[in-house]
């Protein structure tokens, strides 16, 4: 199959579905079945995504190594320097079409049904469009500048989206705060482009003269500056793939429709961050790894326990998403890019299955809360007390949590919404990691095996405690997810207004979530996504000096030199990593397997026996425990006091110093005249007493002052009196000549 | 020293004009400077004649004296109130201009003393009248662009008096 | 060809002035604005048929204007010129659509604008350091009555502002001019104003123009007459005063046109003719060898922040433009390719997308009569066009790549970093504030439940749209394809003395 | 009857004028001044071209012609301007109408 055609009707398409809506929007109009044209488009996508995969099927060897395939033209032309944009196909690229074309659609359909009749329906699918191009269009870029482009247009089409009821004020301030915070990570990401401009004079990722192969060139002396270009692009996933400290944008975007949530924020952008991370990984040195796996690893750890005590349901996605990103993150940081990308691609199916299905739930308590009048709405809002058996956050208010999103009102709708029920059990399943059944587990299982196996063979502290903190997540991850799933569907109905109003959602979104639900299955296995996807070299990751691993490795190598052809041709790169994801043969990822198949198993038993203990068996009280560890459930409660640093200390810093700013200009650079006299004598203890003194722009109105006072005496002179200024000018006349006469 | 009749006239004339000047400057019946000032002309019009001048001169009695000394008459008449004003002056004003003038008087008396190229220079002129010749160059040579400009001023300064000396036509 | 150009607006002036009688008002825009389209007509010519190959001026005329002084009428225009010369000439009638509302005096307005579209145009065209100068202070005249008559309630006091720093610039400039032209020449060898002579004449080894200390007094003369245009801090605050103040017609040929008056001067004058004085300010050693850059992270930084704290929607674009200007500024500063490109190209795309900004802001004042940010509320779902237009014009000015203001800011950055990083990496601190406030304004202005007060406020109209919609196309394509702006200066940009 | 005498008598015309011009407190009695001082500037010219300039070159007789051309045409518009002033202001002394007084 062809590539480039392909791929550009890939991104013509949704393109082209947005463009419609665009223009027609000038001229004050929109097409009502705008649905049916987005729709189309992403399955004509679809289509092209599978045909092009088919390439990779027919030919695993070529394009199971990054940058097999790269179409690109000069974009830019600066002379000496030039910019080009173009394709890069390989296996990873195709998979991510596939996941984007796959969850899109689905998005697509599920959201005819979810939104009908918002009155903006033919804006929403016109930004899903614009968002899906955006975000296919990273996906294919073969250089960082592409990238970033990508990388900034699914930004704002995020905005837009989270802000699409923008009416109200939490999703007006969850947009901007989504986007501002993105931002922050994206000037560190274009700050760590900048690095590599100026050194390699490309942007350009593979070939001969990409970044790449110019870094593999790189001596010992370059590595503190190749670690801090990593951390600093690294820095532009972090904003976007919400990683600590940048993670806090990622629940509040839940105010955004639901669907936008499962594409946007769970399946594809906030995984964009990792497709970076994955991409950049030739270029990461050992530091700059280890750095990404510790982010990883905390952000893991922190997220899932925040996500213990939310009660929104799409919160406690939300923060399930963002330490999912961080095990992704984690597998790339310790070395394992198939890792990485494979959990990134069964989490986008299940995840995105979690969301629909938590929409299909919102959407039938909405059409029940529709049902109600507007005083039940009120009622809710006060009387949980003694509606809701789970109240151990009965200090903590429901207030900010929309009634339709709350756990807390929801309860035993398995029998309401059987199918609802089921795929989102399948896709919790699959993300508690049960064993061998659900992808998950495989993925997850990939992750914790390869940093134990980097800890055992490079005897690394570090990786030890990655892994534990990893192995420590898994068990809270099960546990929050399964809260959720007895909360929601196991038990008494706990708010019987809205539990009768709520039903199964109709086909549309329903099929969505059976195919989701088919897709979390290990269809997408281990075994043939290590065939297709094959882990790039890291030249500037040796283990550590203290390990024992060298030698051993080597004699390793040599061996396997003779009789595995492929080994002996990485071999020459010391990268043990690639033996790593093939990894049958190598004992101590053997040992590694082995200690974690039998600890996933406890994992699962434990976070879901917990979880059953407290929230289905109700054996022991949430609200005494909670009470119990009272200061650590209102850390979590406050998750960590992150949003209060940042609004409390940075925003609200920021903006005041930019009024001072404002004040300052206004009151002390327009009129600085006696100002700085005042500065530089007093020092700037005493600015502020002095800020009606005026600086520049007082110069100027210095000037115009003198000119009047001058003005005002001269003025004199003017007596009207025509013979006096004749005789001043006869007289100046002479008295010029006079001068002339005596001076030559 | 001897005076020729011709010299004799000539300073005659010359006295005549300063004298006349003086009285036009100093007198303070405006009436009476008028006059005097019509004595000036007259006599710059035969100091004319000395130059060999002809022409110029007729026009200098014509113009001037025909002219410019009866619109002026006019005008005293015609702001009557004040005809018999009396010319009140500022002792400054007066006594700053009579410095101003008497410097002037001055400094152009050392140059004409100071250059020396003009001391008896005496190139010579034709004895015939100039009335021709001026017709000539004004007609044909290079003075017709002057001539003509000179003429649309005339025409300018003509309406433009007209204009601005009627009464005000107020617009309704 | 280039003749004109320049001077049918003049022609137009006094057909407006003289051939329309006062009652004739929808005649005198019409007739206006059909003027303003012959110079658009001429520059989208030149932009076709200008050859993108050839280095150097192209369409020149060249004449002798003044023999005792060595004075010329030379006119042309190289890939540089050319690009502001179409951006003034396409801003020409989107202006005069945007007047369509004056009431007061409109026939005055309108010859007046002419006038000052010859001087812009005039302005970048000339190749005579003289003319050059004639042109630029034509435009400071109709500018001071464009403010000062049909302005807001300080107009006055805005226009005398504006008046006296510019001049205060342009008598700095007068002499530096001066002092060029005396040393470009002795009393045997003659002196010249011609830019293009002059420039070769600082290149030559020896030559009284080519010393660096010569340079520098020279270069620091017209740096502050330009700097007051471009506006540098802290020669920028008529900046807000003349905008908020002024017309809407006009703040979109102040931040348009007449701020790359400056930056365009800067890089036809101090950087082409003056490399010493530029070296000396620019090579990052000693003591001011980081002063421009630094200038330029002031701007941005200075700028960025003061526009967030500001609550009057007028004033906020302002500070917007001094913090984009910054960008201009820390491109050249770096002298090399990407960073003079960058420079250039992000004059171009301010030009359209500050153009968009203040009759965007015209837009909501002609239906609010205020600008205060926090009075508005909850448009977007009274004026969904309005606000998409908006959201376009704010997302390419905060730098949205896919969209023209990226391309420009990005090369700049790429470009200062090589020279300058630690004042790059801080100036990127910019680009965030950038989005906080555009995406703040956002919020206040059109996000959130609909102010009562504006229930009834109607959709944008189709005039509007009019003048709007050429900018957005321009932002949008060029922020794809950059490479058709970039081609047009990309060999007059090889010319200039770049160090890598 | 030389060239002196008449520049002197020239010069004598004019600084009279000028003093004329300056001292006078009545608008006729100024234009009266602007005559004597016209009159100095013929003369000079007719006096150069008496003796300075060759015989058939009667330029400056010609420049004195429209010198007295020049006084006609300024002659009839100050009289016009002060026939307005004396209107608007019932006096024709300059010292009384003072409005560009600042």
């Amino acid at each position: 199959m062809p590539v480039v055609p392909l791929i550009s009707i890939i991104l013509v398409a949704p393109l082209a579905a947005f463009a419609f809506f665009g223009l027609l929007s000038l001229t004050g109009r929109n097409y009502a079945r705008q649905d049916l044209v987005s729709t189309a488009a992403m399955l004509v996508a679809f289509v092209c995504a599978v045909l092009l995969f088919t390439n990779v099927v027919a030919d695993p060897d070529k394009y199971s190594h990054d940058g097999a395939e790269i179409h690109s033209l000069t974009w830019l032309p600066l002379g000496s320097v030039n910019f080009s944009m173009g394709f890069l196909f390989d296996s990873v690229t195709s998979v991510m079409l596939l996941v984007v074309t796959i969850v899109s659609s689905l998005v697509h359909i599920f959201s005819i049904g979810y939104m009908h009749g918002d009155p903006r329906y033919p804006r929403f699918f016109a930004f899903l469009s614009l968002f899906s191009f955006s975000m296919l269009f990273l996906v294919v870029s073969d250089n960082l500048l592409g990238i970033y482009i990508g990388w900034e247009l699914v930004g704002v089409c995020s905005y837009l989206l989270i802000g699409f009821w923008f009416e109200q004020d939490a999703p007006a301030n969850a947009c901007k705060k989504a986007f501002m915070t993105t931002r922050v990570g994206d000037v560190g990401m274009f700050i760590g482009m900048m690095m590599l401009f100026t050194k390699f004079r490309t942007l350009s990722l593979y070939g001969t003269d990409g970044i790449f192969a110019l870094a593999s060139n790189l001596t010992t002396a370059d590595m503190t500056w190749l670690s801090i270009a990593g951390v600093l692009i690294f820095c532009g996933a972090v904003g976007k793939s919400a990683q600590i400290p940048l993670h806090t944008w990622l629940p509040d975007a839940m105010e955004g429709p639901t669907p936008v949530s499962a594409l946007i924020h769970a399946a594809t952008m906030v995984a964009a961050g990792v497709y970076l991370t994955a991409r950049m990984f030739p270029i990461l040195t050992a530091d700059s790894s280890l750095f990404i796996a510790y982010v990883g690893a905390i952000t893991a750890l922190v997220a899932a326990t925040i996500a213990i005590v939310r009660f929104d349901i799409k919160r406690v996605l939300a923060y399930s998403t963002i330490s999912q990103l961080g095990y992704m993150m984690l597998a790339i940081g310790a070395g394992s890019y198939v890792a990485g990308l494979f959990h990134l691609t069964t989490h986008a199916f299940f995840k995105a299955l979690l969301f629909l299905g938590s929409g299909s739930v919102i959407h039938a308590f909405h059409a029940a809360h529709h049902a109600h009048d507007h005083d039940h709405e009120h009622d809710h809002a006060h009387g949980d007390d003694h509606a809701h058996g789970d109240n151990h956050a009965a200090s903590f208010d429901s207030f900010g949590i929309d009634p339709a999103q709350d756990m807390r009102h929801m309860g035993g709708l398995r029998h309401k919404m059987p199918i609802t029920f089921v795929t989102m059990l399948i896709a919790t399943l699959s993300i508690a990691g049960v064993p061998y059944i659900f992808s998950g587990f495989w993925s997850k299982d990939a992750v914790l095996v390869e940093v134990l196996y980097r800890a055992i063979s490079w005897n690394s502290v570090h990786h030890y405690i990655l892994f534990s903190m990893a192995a420590l997540a898994a068990v809270i991850t099960a546990f929050y997810m399964f809260r959720l799933i007895f909360m929601t569907f196991t038990g008494e109905p706990r708010n019987q207004e809205m539990h009768d109003g709520a039903h199964e959602s109709p086909w549309k979104m329903a099929i969505p979530l059976i195919i989701l639900a088919v897709l979390s299955f290990p269809i997408v296995n281990k075994w043939s996504f290590e065939k297709y996807v094959k882990q790039p070299a890291q030249p500037h990751v040796h283990a550590p000096k203290h390990a024992t691993y060298d030698a051993s490795q080597d004699v390793l190598h040599a061996q396997l030199g003779l009789s595995d052809a492929h080994a002996a041709e990485d071999a020459h790169s010391e990268d043990a990593h690639h033996d790593a994801a093939a990894g049958h043969h190598n004992p101590d990822h053997d040992k590694a397997h082995n200690i974690v198949v039998p600890l996933s198993f406890v994992i699962v038993i434990v976070g879901i026996g917990l979880s059953a203990l407290f929230y289905y068996w109700r054996k022991i009280s949430a609200d005494a425990v909670a009470a119990r560890l009272r200061p650590i459930y209102t850390l979590l409660w406050n998750k960590y006091y992150f949003d209060e640093l940042y609004d409390g200390v940075l925003v609200a810093l920021t903006v005041a110093g930019s009024k001072v700013l404002g004040l300052f200009d206004l009151r002390f650079i327009d009129g600085i005249v006696n100002g700085v006299g005042v500065v530089v004598q007093a020092g700037c203890a005493r600015v502020s007493g002095w800020f009606d003194n005026t600086f520049v722009d007082g110069l100027v109105n210095l000037v115009a002052r003198i000119t009047w006072s001058i003005g005002g005496r001269v003025r004199r002179v003017q007596t009207g009196m025509i013979q006096n200024y004749l005789l001043a000018v006869v007289g100046g006349v002479v008295l010029l000549i006079l001068i002339f006469r005596a001076l030559f | 020293m001897e005076l020729n009749p011709q010299e004799l006239v000539f300073y005659l004339f010359a006295l005549l004009t300063i004298a006349s000047a003086v009285v036009v400057v100093t007198i303070k019946n405006i009436v009476y400077a008028a006059f005097s000032l019509m004595v000036t002309l007259f006599s710059v019009a035969g100091l004319y004649v000395f130059l060999q001048a002809d022409f110029l001169a007729a026009t200098q009695v014509i113009v001037y004296v025909g002219g410019i000394l009866v619109l002026i008459l006019f005008g005293v008449m015609m702001t009557s109130g004040s005809l018999d004003l009396k010319l009140k002056l500022e002792r400054g004003q007066l006594f700053w201009g009579g410095v101003v003038s008497l410097t002037i008087f001055g400094l152009l008396l050392s140059v004409i003393t100071n250059t020396p190229q003009w001391e008896n220079v005496d190139i010579g002129a034709s004895q015939e009248p100039t009335t021709r010749k001026i017709g000539e160059m004004i007609m044909k040579e290079e003075y017709l662009l002057p001539f003509e400009i000179a003429s649309i001023l005339l025409l300018v300064a003509l309406i433009g008096a007209a204009l601005i000396s009627r009464k005000e036509v107020r617009d309704e | 060809m280039l003749s004109l150009m320049i001077f049918i607006p003049l022609l137009g002036m006094l057909v407006v002035l003289f051939a329309i009688r006062r009652e004739q008002e929808e005649l005198a825009k019409r007739v206006t604005f059909i003027i303003t389209l012959i110079p658009l007509l001429i520059a989208v010519f030149l932009f076709v048929d200008y050859d993108r190959s050839a280095p150097g001026h192209q369409y020149e005329e060249d004449m002798m204007w003044i023999e005792a002084f060595n004075i010329r009428y030379h006119v042309g225009i190289d890939g540089l010129s050319v690009t502001l010369v179409l951006l003034t000439a396409l801003l020409g009638p989107i202006c005069v659509l945007a007047s369509w509302k004056i009431d007061k005096g409109i026939k005055a307005y309108l010859a007046l604008f002419l006038l000052l579209e010859t001087g812009m145009i005039g302005f970048f065209c000339a190749l005579d350091m003289f003319l050059f100068y004639v042109f630029f202070e034509l435009t400071l005249l109709p500018m001071y009555f464009l403010i000062g008559i049909w302005g807001g309630p300080r107009r006055e006091y805005a226009a005398i502002k504006f008046f006296l720093y510019t001049l205060f610039g342009s008598v700095l400039m007068l002499i530096a001019m001066i002092a060029v032209y005396l040393k470009s020449g002795t009393d045997d060898v003659a002196r010249t104003f011609d830019i293009p002579t002059l420039i070769e004449l600082a290149k030559t080894p020896g030559h009284a123009l080519a010393d660096p200390t010569f340079q520098i007094w020279a270069f620091l003369g017209f740096f502050i007459g330009f700097a007051v245009k471009v506006p540098i801090f802290p020669f920028h605050t008529w900046l807000p005063d003349a905008h908020v103040e002024a017309p809407t017609a006009i703040s979109v040929i102040l931040a348009g046109i007449l701020l790359k008056m400056g930056t365009y001067g800067l890089v036809r004058v101090n950087f082409a003719m003056l490399p010493e004085g530029m070296d000396f300010f620019c090579n990052g050693e000693g003591r001011w060898g980081n002063s421009l850059a630094i200038l330029g992270f002031i701007n941005i930084v200075y700028g960025s922040l003061c526009a967030l704290a500001q609550t009057d929607f007028k004033k906020l674009v302002a500070y917007s433009s001094i913090g984009h200007m910054g960008f201009v500024l820390i491109g050249l500063a770096a002298r090399n390719e990407s960073g003079l490109t960058g420079a250039i190209l992000q004059m171009f795309n301010h030009g359209v997308i500050s153009a968009m900004l203040f009759l965007l802001v015209g837009v909501v004042y002609d239906r609010a009569h205020h600008r205060e940010i926090n009075g508005f509320g909850g448009l977007g779902s009274k004026m969904p066009i309005y606000t998409g237009i908006t959201t376009l014009a704010f997302m390419a000015s905060l730098g949205l790549p896919g969209l023209s203001g990226f391309v420009g800011e990005a090369l700049s950055l790429l470009g200062a970093y090589s020279k300058f990083k630690v004042l790059t990496i801080l100036s990127t601190a910019g680009i965030v504030v950038g989005a906080a406030y555009f995406l703040w304004t956002l919020q206040r202005v059109f996000l959130g439940e609909l102010n009562p007060k504006y229930e009834a406020i109607t959709e944008i109209n189709g005039r509007e749209i009019a003048t709007l919609v050429p900018l957005g196309i321009l932002t949008i394509v060029l922020g794809i394809w950059p490479s058709i702006a970039i081609d047009m200066f990309r060999e007059a940009v090889s010319l200039l003395p770049l160090v890598q | 009857m030389s060239l002196q005498s008449y520049l002197v008598i020239s010069i004598i015309l004019f600084s009279l004028g000028i003093f004329c011009v300056l001292t006078r407190r009545n608008a006729i009695s100024i234009l009266m001044g602007i005559e004597l001082i016209l009159n100095s500037c013929n003369l000079n010219f007719a006096a150069f071209s008496r003796y300075v300039t060759p015989p058939d070159d009667i330029s400056g007789q010609i420049i004195a012609l429209f010198g007295i051309v020049l006084a006609a045409a300024e002659a009839a518009v100050f009289l016009a301007i002060i026939l307005a002033i004396y209107r608007e202001f019932s006096t024709i002394s300059p010292d009384e109408t003072d409005t560009l007084k600042g």
